[in-house]
């Protein structure tokens, strides 16, 4: 069935998730208490003005009916309009996406950089001190609420130390932030090659990426290290070993390259955490992304940002783990060339 | 012989101490609690550690430590409850898909593909907000989003033991579909299941914390840690330190008990992984 | 690709050096002096001055528009570098004077020479009156104040003498006019930029005018990212002396810890929004080295409504019980630690009009159980308390409130509710007990009446209070212009609704601004909104 | 003749949760230049214990506790690990069991057959790559350019095992340990692999040590056999007179248990199981399950002593009757 076959299936199974998504999403807002059409009247709007505007939007009518204009508005791209800004809010998700996702693959490399070579370390060095260190850090950090972390390394280091930034979003007041290419402020300053700009961004990243990072390590080095341990054990390694390659080679070029082929898979369900991770921590640091956008949405019970951002961070999920998958695939040459 | 490895590592042993500890605060939290936890007072409002009141108190003068046992209650019930209702209605369905198969598990895994999409605490985060946040929807909220993870994990343990002989060799003898069920394949489902549940009683109460710090939690005067730790949060900057440290301990210990005790049962339960011992 | 051990751990080692690397602190000091940098946790929902918005909106239209009258301000004897509006003090803006005829029922506008738009066509009574007539008819404040307040119900009440006179005949004199006219929602708008952008099914450009601002005042709006920062820099061309701000930068910053933190380190110049800071923080910011506290008694009401249309609540006994078993004593230091005044009439004690001494209650648990005994109420009464997400004080106050209620008989559950649910549950008259608040932008103890209290006002009377005698007595207030009689029947009223014991009585806020020692020139007006024009940095 | 290598009290302990398991008691045996030595036994019986720790291959919780493995007049017990190095894969290499397994899944075959010559032959990659595709066909692979850039999972079991020894036998080591490579394999393909490995070794000169469960892969390729029993070596002989006249009693069971097409014998399976080697009993762990178990046999362990020429046996009853001449 070669490659090329799995890729479509694998697409094909996509789009009844994707249907089953937006059931849910479209019935999440619609459970949801309180009129929106009175948040969009004001409170001293007469009862005749609150009827129009329910009507403009189309609130008085079935279900189904309701269901497909909001699908097939979310076709046209319109995801309805944001109560708080006032704003469309694909027009608020163009702007605050990039800023989720910078803070999102920064958190991404924190866990990565530290969880898996934390992971290999501790089945190397199985039942040392650095293994149980390790798996108390790992399991730690999975257990601190991460507003908590937050809250305690704001204080630290911006507060008593002031080797981190005030949280006042991704970019020093005085720096001018360089040109958008890609949103994402690290790359755009590298690439306009902004000196400043670059350092700027970096050390606003510093510390949501850390408090986040560190959230979603614990999966991480668990996974690499039971695939590691089960690697060590395998019979390649040892004949490797025994066919007189180095011990270091063998652990850390043929373990390891195997080790990290699972490790793939679990970055699917890291997304998943990093996106609930978000919304707390985008509160504690101001940072200006969807997370934080969501929650004032939920908290104003204003429904299109609520279903777009749900939908959203579904639609990115299923297509992570279908991207997962995929390079699972390319990885591993015995699904590649089945 | 499993109490046995369970105890034997140190750091397992530590974290049962931990729970159990936490767990007996719970059920007698009204002859442990040295104040009644509601009892307001202005004049010890936000007072520090003291002899008088060990963990300080709050803005209400209310005692911490009495507040913190009787929030153990309310975290572990509903950690409880909502892993119970999650493995109940998991497993069910679970054992239908894996069993009839067919339509039936068509249906019921592209239902489960569709809830899995969602991140759980943005889900949980969309039902509180939307069923409102009263301790029972906060319950349902974090089951609705682990019943999946039971779901898959019976029916793939139903699916491999299904197709092992004795199953065959049970249905020929002529019991019933259920009778099989019970009998024959969850006692095998067993060791997943109780990690899985472990894990996810550890996960439970970190997500209550985090509804609670973004104003979706549960309702006042319930005091619960995630809530407590969210309100103290706010209090660092004013220098009342221990409103927000030791609830916040408390979640981590908790979690942190819940997590390594999976850990070790995985080890201990997962035969697979015994070999490598 | 196969790496050995050492290479590897310098790869993994430089990663997680990336994440804690001692970056130079980057401090503020770079900013230059002649900008503010302020914090709060609003965005800019609307900019159409018609229009109910978020304070993000308010504040931002109150800087970049001028009203035909402003609120004057005093310097306060006590507080150097402060200054408060008083009652019935305006100054001239885009109207350089203003007289009154037919003893008060028309009030004449003379528009100031030389006031030019941004688009450089020059500012005119045609262009006041297009304002009022727009702020009449587009569905938004005004169409309900104009009418109901101050009886102008059509836009030929508004009339263009010549060129630059502007006259408003309303059928009676009228003591809210002039202020009615200084709020920033009167915004002078530039009506040909207006027109540019209406269409058929939008006469008045109320979508554009919800993002794009067509007035001229001290500043203009040159960033509003929401979630991020709004920025406003200062106009050129503008009538009067240029502000010594040219650039006022709000932060969105939502986490209110964050906000004391930025404080504490100077990272930016003051806390503002509604309350931008819970009185809780700012005790704790008292003497805090580099940041000094503005803080000046303010008119916003905050009460807890007990719903007159459901039993027990509509049984007075039952009212007056609840107002002693308020625990008064323990919030006003544990919840406003000393930032708000404690209640004693509907009224605000800084409204004309108000009389302190006319209510008995004080915290008495005895006399409420007693109270509650003579009312024959069986008990335990299950009952909400609903209180509004992220109002902090109302929050506290709910938890102190829960437990004396419970001493008289009731089984409290507190509901905590987002504004919209709010708003909404309250208009359907579902709350049985709810903390609201309200702040009469016109210092007025009958526009306060009127809405809070008078039996049509459908939306605003939180208690659903109904008593024909006080509907009579506010009606005739309403326009009296006799000082004396006015405020005598003031009193009259407050005893009516402090007998009735209509509200249990908590507090007055404070008006409270945290910033740093070098920052002066802030002015306190009655909708409470912060004007930059007058700020300086020492 | 001296040995090319001489293994003498070889012991290795697994310490576990559930106590210490002695693997190997005290084994001795030689292998000689160019003989194919069978190391037979019941699985569990620490056979392979024996390969790795030969090639010094244990890893915690598995611990070499006693003995010596003497190559080319060296203790490999006691060489540094660089040194080590230098032994396995260049003059002694190991082929696995279950050869689809123990090959690399992410590298290619040829690559993990070059890197061998650039490892211990400094060969430039090229001239590794020439070398790997020689190997291939020396092994009897067909159409060996197509097959070294194939994996593991697209090549047949017998392929791989094929591959395996091509591995083994890239840098013409004296001594190949094979730890019993035709039990993944069906009974043709076994044979042809057999074949290889006997021919291999003819050819190059390499000693054999050719570990099996299976008596009559023993009896058709050995030159010597050794009968492991629970860790403990009981009887060593050349493979006609073990088979002609077995001395040790759980040799001659295992002798009687080989289903013989010329005679109809009836089977008799060897009672009990393996004892299991935890914290095991003194003495010769054979005791439990042999009929002519003396009280001597529970005390203390048999010395494996001379029985005849190439013939040594572990067993006190056995010295009774045959009278052994101490070696």
């Amino acid at each position: 069935m070669g490659f090329g076959g799995y890729v479509v299936r694998r697409l094909l199974l996509v789009v009844p998730t994707l249907i089953g998504v937006t059931i849910i999403s479209f019935a999440l807002t619609h459970l949801l208490p309180g009129n929106p059409a009175l948040v969009k009247a004001g409170p001293l709007a007469t009862p005749e003005v609150v009827q129009e505007i329910e009507r403009s939007m189309g609130l008085d009518r079935p279900l189904p009916v309701q269901y497909w204009r909001y699908v097939s508005g979310l076709l046209h791209g319109d995801l309805g309009e944001s109560a708080s800004t006032g704003r469309p809010v694909l027009e608020d998700f163009r702007q605050r996406i990039p800023a989720t996702l910078e803070l999102t693959l920064a958190s991404l490399l924190v866990a990565v950089g530290i969880g898996v070579p934390l992971g290999v370390l501790s089945a190397v060095h199985r039942d040392s001190v650095l293994d149980h260190v390790s798996r108390v850090l790992g399991v730690g950090g999975v257990a601190m609420p991460s507003f908590w972390t937050g809250l305690l390394l704001l204080y630290v280091f911006f507060y008593l130390l002031g080797v981190a930034p005030p949280p006042l979003g991704r970019l020093a007041a005085d720096v001018t932030p360089p040109p958008r290419l890609t949103g994402l402020t690290v790359l755009d300053a590298a690439l306009a090659g902004h000196g400043g700009a670059l350092l700027s961004a970096l050390h606003h990243l510093m510390l949501p990426a850390l408090t986040l990072g560190f959230a979603v390590m614990a999966p991480l080095t668990r996974m690499v290290r039971a695939t590691m341990l089960e690697i060590l054990e395998s019979d390649y390694v040892k004949a490797a070993w025994a066919a007189g390659l180095p011990r270091r080679r063998v652990v850390y070029g043929d373990a390891l390259r195997n080790a990290l082929i699972p490790v793939i898979t679990v970055l699917g369900v890291i997304f998943g955490f990093l996106m609930a991770g978000n919304v707390v921590v985008e509160m504690v640091y101001a940072w200006p992304g969807l997370g934080h956008y969501a929650v004032t949405a939920l908290v104003t019970k204003d429904p299109g940002p609520i279903q777009s951002f749900v939908l959203f961070v579904a639609v990115m999920y299923v297509f992570v783990n279908l991207a997962v998958d995929l390079l699972y695939g390319l990885a591993d040459p015995r699904i590649r060339l089945r | 012989m499993h109490w046995r490895r369970l105890t034997a590592n140190r750091l397992s042993f530590a974290a049962l101490c931990a729970l159990l500890v936490v767990v007996a605060a719970a059920l007698l939290a009204p002859w442990v609690a040295p104040y009644d936890p509601d009892e307001t007072d202005a004049a010890a409002a936000l007072s520090s550690v003291s002899l008088h009141h060990p963990l300080g108190t709050d803005l209400y003068g209310r005692d911490q430590l009495s507040r913190l046992v009787h929030a153990a209650r309310v975290d572990l019930l509903v950690a409880l409850s909502a892993t119970a209702v999650a493995l109940g209605l998991g497993s069910t369905l679970g054992a239908l898909a894996g069993y009839r198969g067919g339509w039936v598990d068509q249906l019921l895994m592209r239902a489960v593909d569709a809830v899995m999409a969602f991140p759980a605490f943005i889900l949980a985060m969309g039902v509180t907000a939307a069923l409102g946040n009263s301790t029972a929807n906060v319950v349902a909220a974090i089951a609705i989003t682990h019943v999946p993870i039971y779901t898959r994990l019976i029916r793939g343990e139903m699916l491999k033991v299904r197709e092992m002989e004795y199953a065959e060799a049970a249905r020929t003898v002529g019991n019933r579909p259920r009778q099989i069920v019970l009998v024959h394949l969850l006692p095998n489902c067993m060791p997943p299941l109780v990690v899985q549940a472990t894990l996810a009683m550890g996960f439970a109460i970190l997500t209550v914390a985090a509804l609670s710090f973004i104003g979706l939690g549960i309702q006042p005067p319930q005091s619960e840690w995630g809530q407590m730790t969210a309100e103290g949060a706010g209090y660092v900057v004013s220098g009342e330190w221990w409103l927000v440290l030791f609830p916040g301990l408390a979640i981590m210990a908790t979690v942190l008990a819940f997590n390594l005790i999976g850990d070790t049962l995985r080890d201990v339960l997962d035969p697979r992984m015994r070999g490598v011992r | 690709m196969s790496i050995d051990r050492r290479s590897f751990l310098k790869l993994s080692a430089g990663a997680a050096a990336l994440g804690t690397v001692g970056f130079r602190p980057v401090r503020g000091a770079a900013q230059d002096k002649r900008t503010i940098v302020v914090a709060w946790d609003t965005d800019i929902d609307t900019l159409d001055p018609a229009q109910f918005k978020a304070i993000g909106g308010y504040v931002t239209i109150a800087n970049c528009y001028d009203p035909p009258i402003a609120w004057k301000v005093q310097p306060i004897k006590d507080k150097p570098g402060f200054a408060l509006s008083r009652p019935a003090e305006w100054d001239g803006a885009i109207a350089e004077s203003w007289v009154t005829e037919r003893d008060g029922a028309t009030i004449v506008l003379k528009v100031r020479k030389g006031v030019k738009f941004p688009s450089g066509r020059p500012v005119t009574a045609q262009a006041i009156k297009y304002c009022f007539d727009r702020g009449l008819q587009s569905p938004g404040y005004m169409r309900l104040l104009f009418p109901s307040l101050i009886g102008v119900k059509s836009s030929d009440q508004f009339e263009v003498r010549d060129e630059d006179t502007f006259a408003m005949r309303m059928e009676r004199p009228n003591p809210m006019a002039m202020d009615i006219i200084a709020l920033s929602n009167n915004a002078m708008m530039d009506p040909d930029e207006v027109k540019l952008h209406a269409t058929q099914a939008d006469p008045w450009a109320a979508e554009w005018l919800k993002r794009n601002i067509a007035g001229i005042g001290p500043y203009r709006l040159v960033k509003n990212e929401p979630g991020v920062e709004i920025v406003l820099e200062v106009t050129n061309g503008y009538w009067r002396a240029e502000p010594y701000f040219q650039k006022v930068v709000l932060k969105f910053v939502p986490n209110e810890a964050d906000r004391v933190l930025l404080l504490k380190r100077k990272a930016i110049d003051m806390v503002v929004g509604r309350p931008g800071l819970s009185p809780k923080n700012v005790k704790s910011l008292e003497g805090e080295q580099g940041l000094k506290i503005f803080n000046v008694p303010d008119t916003t009401c905050h009460y807890l409504a007990m719903n007159g249309k459901r039993a027990p609540f509509n049984d007075v006994k039952v009212r007056q019980a609840i107002n002693y078993a308020i625990p008064i004593q323990a919030i006003m230091p544990s919840v406003l630690f000393g930032y708000g005044t404690q209640m004693k009439s509907p009224l605000p004690h800084l409204t004309p009009g108000y009389s302190g001494n006319l209510s008995p209650y004080k915290y008495d648990i005895e006399k409420a159980r007693q109270l509650m005994k003579e009312a024959g109420v069986k008990t335990p009464i299950p009952v909400k308390l609903a209180v509004r997400v992220g109002y902090v004080t109302h929050e506290q106050a709910s938890v102190w409130l829960q437990r004396e209620l419970e001493k008289i008989g009731f089984k409290v559950e507190i509901v905590k509710e987002t504004d919209a649910t709010f708003r909404q549950v309250a208009i359907k008259g579902d709350h049985e007990l709810s903390i609201e608040s309200w702040q009469s932008w016109v210092n007025d103890p009958w526009y306060h009446l009127n809405f809070l209290m008078h039996s049509r006002s459908k939306f605003t009377n939180a208690s659903f209070y109904e008593n024909p005698v006080l509907d009579k007595i506010i009606d005739e207030s309403l326009a009296e212009t006799n000082p004396e009689r006015r405020l005598g029947s003031a009193r009259v009223a407050q005893k009516i609704l402090i007998d009735d014991a209509v509200w249990g009585f908590l507090w007055y806020d404070s008006w409270t601004r945290v910033m740093k020692t070098d920052i002066t020139g802030i002015e306190k007006r009655w909708d409470t909104f912060e004007r930059y024009y007058a700020a300086k940095r020492t | 003749m001296t040995a090319l290598l001489s293994v003498r009290d070889l012991s290795v302990q697994f310490v576990t949760d559930d106590g210490v398991v002695e693997a190997l008691d005290t084994v001795s045996f030689d292998v000689r230049a160019g003989e194919i030595l069978g190391v037979v036994g019941e699985s569990g019986s620490g056979k392979s214990v024996t390969a790795l720790a030969m090639l010094r291959l244990i890893r915690p919780p598995g611990h070499i506790v006693g003995g010596a493995v003497r190559f080319d007049g060296v203790d490999l017990l006691t060489v540094s690990e660089e040194q080590m190095r230098a032994v396995r894969g260049r003059s002694i290499s190991m082929v696995f069991q279950s050869p689809r397994t123990a090959l690399n899944p992410v590298l290619t075959v040829g690559r993990q057959i070059a890197r061998l010559f650039a490892l211990h032959q400094r060969a430039s990659a090229p001239e590794a790559w020439r070398r790997a595709l020689e190997m291939l066909v020396l092994v009897g692979i067909a159409d060996p350019e197509r097959r070294a850039r194939q994996y593991a999972h697209q090549l047949s079991g017998g392929m791989c095992q094929r591959v395996m020894i091509a591995m083994a036998l890239a840098t013409a080591p004296r001594l190949l340990i094979a730890d019993e490579p035709t039990t993944g394999l069906d009974v043709s393909i076994a044979a042809q692999v057999l074949e290889l490995l006997r021919d291999l070794g003819r050819r190059t000169g390499a000693a054999i040590v050719l570990i099996t469960h299976d008596l009559a892969v023993v009896a058709e390729v050995c030159d010597r056999v050794t009968v492991m029993h629970a860790g403990q070596l009981v009887e060593m002989a050349d493979v006609r007179t073990l088979f002609a006249r077995p001395l040790h009693p759980y040799t001659q069971a295992l002798v009687r248990s080989i289903p013989r097409i010329d005679q109809d014998v009836t089977l008799e399976p060897i009672p009990g199981t393996v004892p299991s080697m935890l914290a095991p009993p003194p003495g010769c762990r054979y005791a439990d399950r042999c009929p002519r178990v003396l009280d001597v046999c529970r005390r203390a362990r048999p010395a494996l002593l001379g029985a005849g020429p190439e013939h040594e046996v572990a067993c006190y009853a056995v010295e009774q009757d045959v009278g052994v001449t101490v070696r």
